[in-house]
């Protein structure tokens, strides 16, 4: 199966009665994701795009057989949809919401990887493999199949590459937005081990940003396994001002951690070929396929 | 939120560990009475959120009322690394038998915050590590089991504290675990904590940084304010978008996430222009909040052109266009535009800036879109030049 | 401690869960003051801690401002079982749409918490247990793992609510749940929760016992002042032992631990006279509290012999020997006094008993104890009666 | 093995640097028990009545073999004392402190639980086999060896009794006070299947209180099993008004629920022999050994 979702996925959307959930059911549906339904305590007994709606997560997969939940809740309810999720026994959890407590991803990152449970997010796009499904709230149209995997911390940076290669008639695998808060469920080497044992995916496309070391850590995983596949990394922020917060997430060059240089020499020491320039990275990739 | 050491030594001290006594002084008249309630030997401290104190002279030793308005007098209006010093700490002073270290942060590579003890503190945490490895411990924690002080026990013996000061510094550590998850911070650092006579552990100073994003939990949290914001910050937080003005650039920039923010950033100098400005939209972005960023951005100092690089992923297409052109109307912006954006309700997006006669980039990159607002604000120039 | 209904309410409200508006009275004219203040509809209720208020007429529906003042001053000075109303609580009336019940005991046989929940409310649970078990629900926790939003839906809905109502009902009983845990509560009730117009859940009741064991870590809890407490009771609290006087008794208890001190009353009884309190001195005594327990029980109305029956366990012998004569010295008390007391320095404490002159039962049993403080009070019965 | 503690049981005082912990250190060396050291934080190093004093528990457990712990620290440190105890790894853990928080005492009896930990407390006077060793506070020469097992909610009702036996010449095998708060670790119908399977115990004496309803589960348990030992109960507290609280502890007759009656009537239908006195059990006793 392709990496973390397939078409065969059950999936349902917990806060589907709310304006985003709403919208995004009917986007996976008209992309041919297999929402079996949605969750909305107090609502259980509606009908949302056809699909029914459950009071619990745990109703939801009795009757409809959930594998997956996509979550679009505001921040202040993530923390207990997603428990939910994760101890109703889903396999894969993703969480779309932004501005979600750090301390409450903490826990369910704990949880999720106490319970065996994948959980992507929060603060992401979610995961697609295109023309087959879809477990977030990337537009279809700008993702084809193809056989480039992309994992990034930035939603919008996914959407960039993927829709460059798109229209440049390059397809994807599978598409991670891996989420870009300090403590995510799913990081760079999960994902990159995934696309190591998929035979679909022929090289992957890594975008990072400055802050943390995730990228540091995935050049070291890269290094240590001699990752198998050709590896094109971008790092965004090469440019930022170091002790400013860029944005909410997890975007802060402190002291000497957490610079693109850092990242850049890392992952060109594990053999990533590293990307000045967006542009660039649609030339490595055609390249590596040629 | 970051808050200034005396609203965060108030938070620690709920959590049972022990702080110096002292009280915020306004003005040099403040610091004397604070001083004399004292007893006349007290230190003065400035209160500010980013900039280095020690070096400046920003924290001064007083032996009486008197020493400590004249010290207060010369610290109020210090500029500390562009930040101006408004509020001031007057507090006891300790009797420092040992400076040890205590911290707590968020650790992204373990996916857990992780707590930090040292038994040398009163220096760089990082410095302490890479010369004395030995007195330096540390505890992930994840939330999902609780630490147990027996646990703690076991951590601060590892660093080699024995006694009276065992128990004291398990205790500090429990208050800054419980404390740290209570106010959802990302990060809550005790350096130094010092060992006074008997053993006592006391908080010589406090670092309490609070998760934005948890604020809806901490309504009731007031923290003091020291240096007013910028109007273009305040409108930012406002607006609830993520807003860094930078200096000496031309190129305004309004993005759909951080790191494609970030990216048009880096695209923008490398085409040898500079960019004037980080704005991360957000997700759920409304007419007005779109509008509210262009005139943010519009505002920015030696902005001379805006590019507005989106998606419809979260965000809809539609309503950012709106956005744009309403901020257009309303607010006259003449600098030029361009507006990359694709995704969901695209069509409808750029029919409606195509209409207004914006430059729109529809499946071209973004370092097309940065070549193309570059070319217009160069255009521009040289209209005004031949104008002139 | 048990907390009167608007400490409750004041603590559940704390905890997300909402409470009527209302404001405490007491005079009239103050509960004129808060009826008006909430538009002249209101409830006027008693604030006791143990009486009955439905059947007396304690609670009552005002129209207007005179209405609550004249229904406080016929609730106020009432008798409720023995306790004085002093204070009342005015508040908003509902409008009720439906009566349910949630409540938090603890329960010895599973060794747990048990939040249970009724669909059915306003009447005593055991009530409806017994005639529509299918609405009564019930969740034990030991507070190991959380209680989780989740669990809380799952359970609601086994007891028949949907829509609206199971959403407002989840929250209530997961503040419930909170609040419970966060105030060392034993008993956290709401009799009835009422479900109002749009399928709000409001505490129309509160009852809030906490853990008198805990109350160290609750020291910012400020309960109410109901009715004062007699001299006897307050000297008790103070002395850290438990007491209860029992009216028409004649041979004052003091016993070490409430097992031995209950078995001590009940012998007392089959004998053919009868106890006139219970007091536990709890364990670590000290010789002060030995003699505080001797005045406490000796000032007891009725009491003409005390009876002390302790072991040296946790406690010591010889210093319960001295509390003992020590009271006796003081307080000059006259009543017959008879000690059974064996165990850790048991030596020392009959040899200081016996020097002063008291009757002491060292391999004895409780019964021969009690024959014998029976056998004292009625000898001196007889030395009185032959005075007179 | 006697019941909970036998002559090998390798014993620990929590507390032991204490006044009440130093005493009973003492008092326990007298009688015999196997204490081989002490916890009190912050007191490493020391010695105690000939045992060393640790840290903490787990350096008990390594450096002398800990398996049985007492605490004996005050109300406020119980908590952690005991989940210290229960996470250390110990088979038995004995809280004598009075005035535990319930809650506290519901979390540690939880974790006991999910542990296989034996916690018998608080607000108990401990273990005692006569003659082999104690866990405990009782004054050791009113207890002597011999076949009566007695299980009670009453520390001085368990002096009370077992000195009557003693002073007539009937040992006990094992006491187990079980404590007196509304929820302890270990409760009647635990001890009374220890004493079934303890060879030594041929009479089990019972003594129970008002309020709750741990008798009559007792009773359920002996009728289930076809208990098959003689069981003499006494229950104390039929005397006592009811919706008083009787002290601290859990004795509290709340409506018709735990009433010395209900307790009486469950106990004599399962065929337990209920004595109206203290004094009538000695010479029902009396009468099962002779």
């Amino acid at each position: 199966m392709a990496v973390f979702v397939d078409r065969d996925t059950r999936v349902i959307i917990q806060g589907i009665t709310g304006t985003q959930g709403n919208y995004h059911a009917k986007k996976m549906l008209e992309y041919g994701a297999r929402l079996v339904g949605g969750v909305t305590p107090g609502k259980g007994g509606q009908v949302v795009e056809d699909v029914p709606v459950f009071d619990t997560v745990a109703e939801a997969r009795e009757a409809v057989g959930a594998q997956a939940s996509m979550i679009l809740v505001p921040p202040a309810f993530v923390y207990d949809a997603g428990v939910e999720a994760i101890e109703a026994g889903l396999e894969t959890v993703v969480i779309i919401t932004e501005h979600v407590p750090v301390q409450d991803a903490m826990r369910l990152a704990g949880l999720a990887r106490r319970r065996g449970v994948r959980l992507v997010g929060p603060n992401t796009i979610g995961v697609i493999s295109p023309g087959l499904s879809k477990v977030g709230i990337m537009p279809g149209y700008i993702y084809s199949r193809g056989s480039v995997g992309i994992v990034s911390r930035s939603g919008t940076l996914t959407h960039e590459i993927s829709s460059n290669l798109t229209f440049r008639g390059i397809g994807q695998s599978t598409c991670v937005g891996i989420g870009g808060d300090p403590i995510v469920g799913t990081t760079f080497t999960d994902v990159l081990a995934a696309f190591r044992d998929d035979p679909e995916t022929k090289v992957v496309v890594m975008v990072g940003e400055i802050g943390g070391a995730a990228e540091e850590r995935a050049a070291a995983y890269i290094k240590e396994t001699a990752y198998p596949k050709p590896v094109i990394a971008f790092i965004a922020g090469q440019t930022a001002p170091p002790e400013k917060r860029m944005g909410h997430a997890g975007a802060i060059v402190q002291g000497s951690s957490g610079t693109a240089a850092s990242k850049v020499k890392a992952l060109t020491e594990a053999g990533v070929i590293v990307s000045p320039t967006l542009d660039g990275v649609l030339e490595e990739v055609k390249k590596r396929l040629a | 939120m970051k808050l200034i050491e005396k609203d965060g030594k108030d938070i620690f001290k709920r959590f049972g560990i022990p702080v110096p006594q002292g009280r915020l002084a306004h003005d040099p008249d403040q610091a004397a009475a604070a001083a004399a309630e004292l007893g006349g030997r007290a230190v003065v401290k400035a209160q500010v959120l980013r900039g280095k104190r020690g070096k400046a002279g920003a924290v001064r030793l007083v032996g009486s009322p008197e020493e400590a308005r004249q010290a207060a007098a010369a610290i109020l209006g210090m500029d500390l690394g562009g930040e101006r010093v408004t509020v001031l700490l007057v507090e006891e002073r300790l009797d420092i038998a040992k400076e040890l270290y205590a911290g707590i942060t968020i650790d992204p590579g373990r996916g857990s915050a992780v707590l930090i003890f040292s038994a040398r503190g009163g220096m760089d945490i990082e410095e302490v590590a890479a010369t004395a490895p030995e007195a330096v411990v540390s505890l992930p924690f994840d939330g999902v089991e609780p630490v147990r002080r027996h646990d703690l026990y076991a951590l601060v013996k590892r660093a080699g504290l024995t006694g009276p000061e065992l128990v004291a510094v398990t205790g500090v550590l429990l208050g800054l675990v419980q404390g740290f998850t209570a106010m959802d911070a990302t990060t809550a650092e005790i350096n130094p904590l010092v060992i006074v006579a008997g053993g006592r552990a006391v908080a010589a100073d406090a670092k309490l940084v609070i998760d934005d994003s948890a604020l809806f939990r901490h309504k009731d949290l007031t923290p003091t304010e020291t240096e007013p914001q910028g109007p273009l910050e305040k409108a930012a937080w406002k607006a609830g978008v993520a807003y860094v003005p930078l200096a000496g650039g031309e190129v305004g920039v309004i993005a759909g996430g951080a790191g494609l923010a970030l990216a048009t950033m880096d695209t923008i100098s490398t085409l040898g222009s500079r960019p004037a400005d980080f704005l991360d939209v957000g997700g759920g972005v409304s007419v007005d909040r779109m509008a509210a960023s262009m005139r943010i951005v519009a505002g920015t100092p030696g902005v001379r052109g805006i590019l507005v690089n989106v998606f419809g992923g979260i965000n809809n297409c539609e309503l950012m266009a709106r956005g744009v052109l309403k901020a257009l109307d309303e607010d006259h912006i003449e600098v030029p535009v361009v507006v990359k954006m694709r995704g969901h309700s695209q069509d409808e997006g750029w029919a409606l800036l195509e209409a207004a006669g914006i430059d729109v980039i529809k499946k071209g990159t973004t370092e097309e879109a940065v070549r193309l607002i570059i070319q217009e604000i160069s255009e521009r120039n040289e209209d005004h030049g031949g104008l002139r």
